[in-house]
């Protein structure tokens, strides 16, 4: 599977997620200075965790005007698979390409701890490796973390299983609404979440379940 | 605006924190009347921060090299040597006033300020520490200073993208006025890619890079050495404000260069910024340097010399570079959004000559500025030994579950968590070993290789015997490491300590270097880095001297490494090293009996190193399942932790021939205590005696329970209630830090 | 020209923050606070003179950067001159 | 009673979201920005009747939490009636 990480100032996930795409995908991914027009051809685009911008004015809002968005949703339209963790979920949203928003935690702290995730909708190409209603420890880090959108919107996501990971077993860390910590787009191509799967993927982590999502991509593109 | 040539007064002289002898100095070095630049110039160069006035004697005394020091102290921060090609860079640094001043900004501007010591030389940051000390918990101040401090090393850090993975934490009424934050980083880098502050060459230019000089903290180097009084409240527009974006950038920006092979010499803005790192890189390299004020990129307009060469805005570089190279090097920092500007020269002359609209504002000798820095060898007295507490002398407890209890939720030795959890400490995805261990464990590359870090120093041991404190920070700094499993390597030091011109302050600062130097020789532990922070005062009151030390340690195979949690019911538990039941200074005497009495525990450094060396040993022989070094608390806390951390609990039985209070609280150093499957136990202790090892097995894990015969058992639940819960509870009482 | 650009979340819209600050306020013993929201608030130096053309560009900057219009709303103000 | 806090680093004092903006205002094409600061707004709805009471509590309030007075300053504003 060819994939790319997008590269903004202040990213500072990417190295990790760049490890993790390689040792699970076997090919190296690609890195994508922010200030590029056009992705190269790849079937995941990913947009890492970090501070883009320093997270200064909105978390995601500046990364989410950057020259290269214009074509990362134009290779979403076609149907290429994006991914945002933390920050790049911040981004996503922001960018319009995911409904929501992530505000400030609720303690308004920054949190960094193991939580517990429960698979919601597992016939996703980013979870078709989870059962629907698996638990899995994944870390997360990050002081924005605190999913939020309309009512309307809410009963939407919800009533098409557009939510895709759930925090489990009173782990929830920020204060999401309904403890969503994932979602989709509704085409299903274009996935953010605010755990780091990318840190759980081999025993030094304690835990190695986050393959299972990169796993699921690499099945879902073959 | 002050004009350059205001009359020099005695006030503005003492205003600047120099003495009148020392002005007297500066008078027959340069033999003429300063300017108002070069005024504050001298000021800066030759304070307390950094000069090191007092305190340089002392430190020429502790041991520096070692067959993997690559370099010791006197860069930016210390290199050594771990194998593969690789050197590991590593310093601690002080941010105390300014973090009393405006905790979140003070504390995050000090994480920026080590980070840079350590990219400075080329290294990538990959682990960051850092050891706090607060109030009492009941001062007004205490709360909202712990928020704002941990949020602003957190938030720092966290941004920057390295992860913070230990450190310590304690309250005591000394530091009420005064507190302590003293940030460690540490970055890995080629061996022979090491970046060093000495100019070479004449005529290259001077290159600035980085964020834009503004007005920020006139007078902070300054500050940093004055002892606090009522006004200090005064001194507050001096803050820094830290931008970890912009330091991100600059640490991609210069890492990029640096592989260029553009950069002759780089030095980072610290304390007092342009001055000192200008002066640094000319004087080391037997260069002038002349620097043109009208090419430094400002953020405010109308900024004079004297603010300039004194403005500690962060974030900001200063490099020789490769003339050739110019252009490719100004490309990489446009590409990251940084300033980047030629602001001056090397010249053969040693003078430090600043111009400014065509006009000479300085012009001095280069050399003399660092060099000819007044160096005091302050009297001092030394701290009179306390007697050693007699044993018959500390009434025992009618229930040593209930101390327990209280030891384990109390402020000192409760969990960290609520700390550390607003740490990033999974950046990377290296963390072997992360915060709540006896040292953390980061994984280097992918050769099975790993290094532990861990920041260690008991303030009260110090106060009460300067020497056997010093010894006793070094070798807990060293257990620590040994008891992850690594092969201790080198420290960095953070000396922070009360006014030194009080000659029992003085006596106490001469007395831990010696308890440290020896300790370091004893068990061969350099000191490649550090920072000495002094006057750390509050009207007239000075804080326990607290010489905190830092420690690396090496793993070359890190899935032999050892943690804290008992494993599974059922394994034998074994303490190695002898329990004599010290109490003088201890937590027990302290926190329970409300006594600070007696003399601290004595260590002695030969036995320090046979036990170490022999559970190291066995932990890479992978004889163990778990490890914990003995510390604060004594043995029946480090087994509590134990448990706690596994979930598993242990039934005692105390040998016989101590008072059982003494045996479960005391204090003795050079203490392990491991676990291993029972079938094993013979063997390990027939290894120990051969080592001339005391090992003795005292119970088993078991059941979720912590039960020392005689006493009431103590269910985990309770416990963990207890460890936990102490400091969320008390911060629920300040409101969050509103970032 | 100087102008200010305040940016508040609309209503409904979930504001930790100012419910954090409420909190506190309550523990500091301020009584009688019945609500506290917190917006931002941007201080914009133009070049542009024109009042009208000024406006329209800060909209413009508003409505592409500054707000995020799907939960805030923002609202310009010129200096008084 | 209805009144604002609108709280801005004091002058000299870096902004480095300021700074962030104004780079993402340039080049999103807005020329002639010169200079953004970034500050807080809090609105804040009070049971206090009497304006200079309230005023009273406010300034407390912008003291004790609102406004980090060694980097900010804060300024009070009453809803027009
Ligand atoms: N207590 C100490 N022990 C050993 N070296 C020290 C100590 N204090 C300072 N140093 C060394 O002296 C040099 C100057 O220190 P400092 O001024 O704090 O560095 P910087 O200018 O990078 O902030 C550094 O190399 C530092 O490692
Ligand atoms: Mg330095």
């Amino acid at each position: 599977m060819k994939s790319a990480v997008i590269v903004f100032p202040g990213s500072n996930r990417e190295r990790d997620m760049l490890y993790a795409l390689e040792k699970i995908t076997g090919e190296k991914p690609l890195p994508v200075w922010h200030t590029e027009t056009e992705l190269p051809k790849v079937d995941l685009v990913v947009l890492p965790g970090g501070f883009s911008y320093g997270d200064y004015l909105r978390t995601g809002a500046i990364a989410a005007r950057a020259a290269i968005m214009d074509d990362v949703r134009k290779k979403a339209d076609q149907g290429v698979h994006v991914l945002g963790v933390c920050n790049g979920f911040q981004i996503l949203c922001e960018a319009g390409l995911l409904p929501g928003v992530l505000v400030r935690n609720n303690h308004l702290k920054f949190v960094c701890k193991h939580v517990k995730l429960e698979v919601a909708n597992a016939s996703t190409d980013f979870t078709n490796k989870y059962n629907k209603g698996d638990v899995w420890r994944c870390p997360v880090a990050h002081g924005d973390g605190n999913y939020f959108t309309d009512a309307e919107t809410l009963a939407r996501i919800e009533g098409e299983g557009r939510v895709v990971f759930r925090y489990a077993e009173g782990t929830n860390p920020n204060g999401s609404l309904n403890d969503i910590a994932g979602i989709i787009n509704d085409r299903g191509n274009v996935m953010g979440l605010m755990p780091h799967p990318e840190n759980e993927i081999e025993p030094l982590n304690g835990g190695a379940e986050g393959r299972n999502l990169f796993e699921s991509v690499l099945e879902a593109v073959a | 605006m002050i004009p350059n040539d205001v009359k020099i007064t005695p006030e503005l002289v003492a205003e600047h924190g120099l003495k009148p002898d020392e002005y007297q100095r500066i008078l027959d070095l340069i033999g003429r009347e300063p300017t108002l630049t070069e005024l504050g110039i001298f000021s800066a160069m030759w304070n307390e921060h950094c000069s090191y006035k007092s305190s340089k004697k002392w430190l020429r005394t502790l041991p520096t090299t070692g067959p993997r020091v690559i370099c010791g102290p006197g860069e930016n921060a210390g290199v050594v040597d771990i194998g593969d090609g690789q050197a590991i860079i590593f310093k601690m640094e002080s941010h105390n006033h300014p973090s009393y001043i405006e905790p979140y900004q003070g504390a995050a501007t000090g994480v920026g300020g080590i980070l840079r010591d350590v990219f400075t030389m080329g290294a990538r940051p990959i682990a960051a520490l850092n050891a706090l000390r607060f109030g009492a918990p009941e001062h007004p101040r205490t709360r909202h200073t712990v928020s704002g401090v941990v949020a602003g090393v957190g938030g720092y850090g966290n941004s920057f993208g390295v992860p913070t993975i230990g450190g310590e934490v304690n309250f005591d009424e000394s530091y009420n006025g005064n507190c302590l934050v003293n940030a460690f980083a540490a970055g890995l880098a080629d061996a022979d890619k090491i970046f060093y502050s000495q100019a070479k060459g004449v005529g290259l230019p001077i290159v600035y890079l980085g964020s834009k000089t503004g007005r920020d903290g006139i007078h902070g180097a300054t500050m940093a050495s004055a002892e606090f009084g009522a006004d200090s409240e005064e001194k507050r527009p001096t803050v820094q404000i830290g931008d970890p974006f912009s330091e991100k950038l600059l640490l991609e920006a210069c890492l990029e260069l640096m592989a260029s092979g553009a950069v002759i010499a780089i030095q980072d803005m610290g304390a007092a910024g342009l001055t000192c790192s200008a002066v640094e890189m000319g004087a080391k390299g037997d260069l002038g340097v002349e620097l043109d004020l009208d090419k430094v990129p400002c953020r405010e307009a109308g900024m004079t010399a004297y603010e300039m060469m004194l403005s500690e805005s962060q974030e900001r570089m200063l490099m020789v570079l490769d003339p050739k190279r110019e252009k490719d090097a100004e490309a990489i920092f446009r590409k990251w959004g940084l300033d980047f500007a030629i602001i001056g020269w090397t010249t053969d002359d040693l003078r430090f000559r600043i111009k400014q609209h065509g006009q000479i504002m300085a012009d001095l000798p280069i050399k003399e500025l660092g060099d000819q820095a007044p160096e005091y060898d302050r009297p001092w007295v030394a701290t009179p030994k306390p007697a050693a507490l007699a044993p018959a002398d500390v009434p025992a407890p009618n229930d040593l579950s209930e101390v327990l209890l209280k030891i384990v939720g109390s402020p000192d030795q409760c969990s960290r968590r609520w700390v550390w959890e607003q740490y990033d400490h999974l950046i990377q995805g290296n963390t072997a070993i992360g915060p709540g261990g006896d040292a953390a464990v980061i994984r280097v590359g992918h050769s099975g290789k790993a290094l532990a870090f861990t920041l260690d120093v008991s303030p009260r041991y110090c106060a009460a015997d300067p020497v056997e404190g010093g010894k006793q920070a070094v070798a807990e700094c060293w257990r620590n490491l040994t008891a992850v499993g690594a092969e201790p390597l080198a420290i960095t030091d953070n000396l922070n300590f009360g006014n030194p011109e009080k000659p029992d302050i003085m006596g106490q600062f001469v007395g831990c270097i010696q308890g440290i130097g020896e300790a370091c020789r004893a068990l061969d532990f350099p000191v490649v880095s550090g920072n000495v922070s002094l006057y750390n005062e509050t009207n007239g009151k000075g804080i326990l001297p607290t010489p905190a030390i830092g420690g690396v340690g090496l793993l070359p195979d890190m899935a032999k490494r050892a943690t804290v949690s008992f494993k599974r019911a059922g394994e034998a538990i074994v303490v190695i090293g002898e329990t004599k039941g010290h109490l003088g200074q201890s937590i027990y005497l302290r926190d329970v009996l409300a006594r600070r009495e007696g003399a601290p525990p004595p260590v002695d450094l030969a036995i320090e190193r046979r036990n170490g060396d022999f559970v190291r040993a066995e932990i890479r022989a992978e004889g163990l399942t778990a490890v914990h070094d003995v510390s604060d608390g004594g043995l029946f806390l480090a087994l509590a932790e134990m448990a706690m951390a596994g979930g598993i609990g242990a039934k005692i039985e105390a040998p016989g021939d101590l008072p059982l209070h003494a045996w479960a609280f005391g204090e003795d150093q050079a203490r392990y205590v491991v676990t291993l499957p029972e079938t094993m136990v013979k063997d390990l202790l027939a290894r120990a005696a051969k080592a001339g090892v005391p090992a003795v097995r005292i119970g088993a894990t078991a059941g979720h329970e912590l039960t020392l015969d005689g006493c009431n058992p103590i269910s985990l639940q309770r416990l963990k209630a207890a460890h936990e819960g102490w400091l969320p509870a008390y911060m629920a009482a300040a409101p969050a830090e509103a970032l | 020209m100087k102008a200010r650009i305040k940016v508040m979340l609309k209503n409904g819209v979930l504001d930790p923050q100012g419910k954090a600050i409420e909190g506190a306020l309550g523990s500091l013993g301020f009584d009688g606070v019945a609500s506290v929201r917190q917006g931002k608030l941007f201080e914009v130096e133009l070049a542009e003179k024109d009042p009208s053309k000024a406006r329209a560009a800060l909209d413009e900057m508003s409505k592409k950067l500054l707000a995020n219009t799907v939960i805030e709303n923002y609202a310009i103000e010129f200096d008084e001159k």
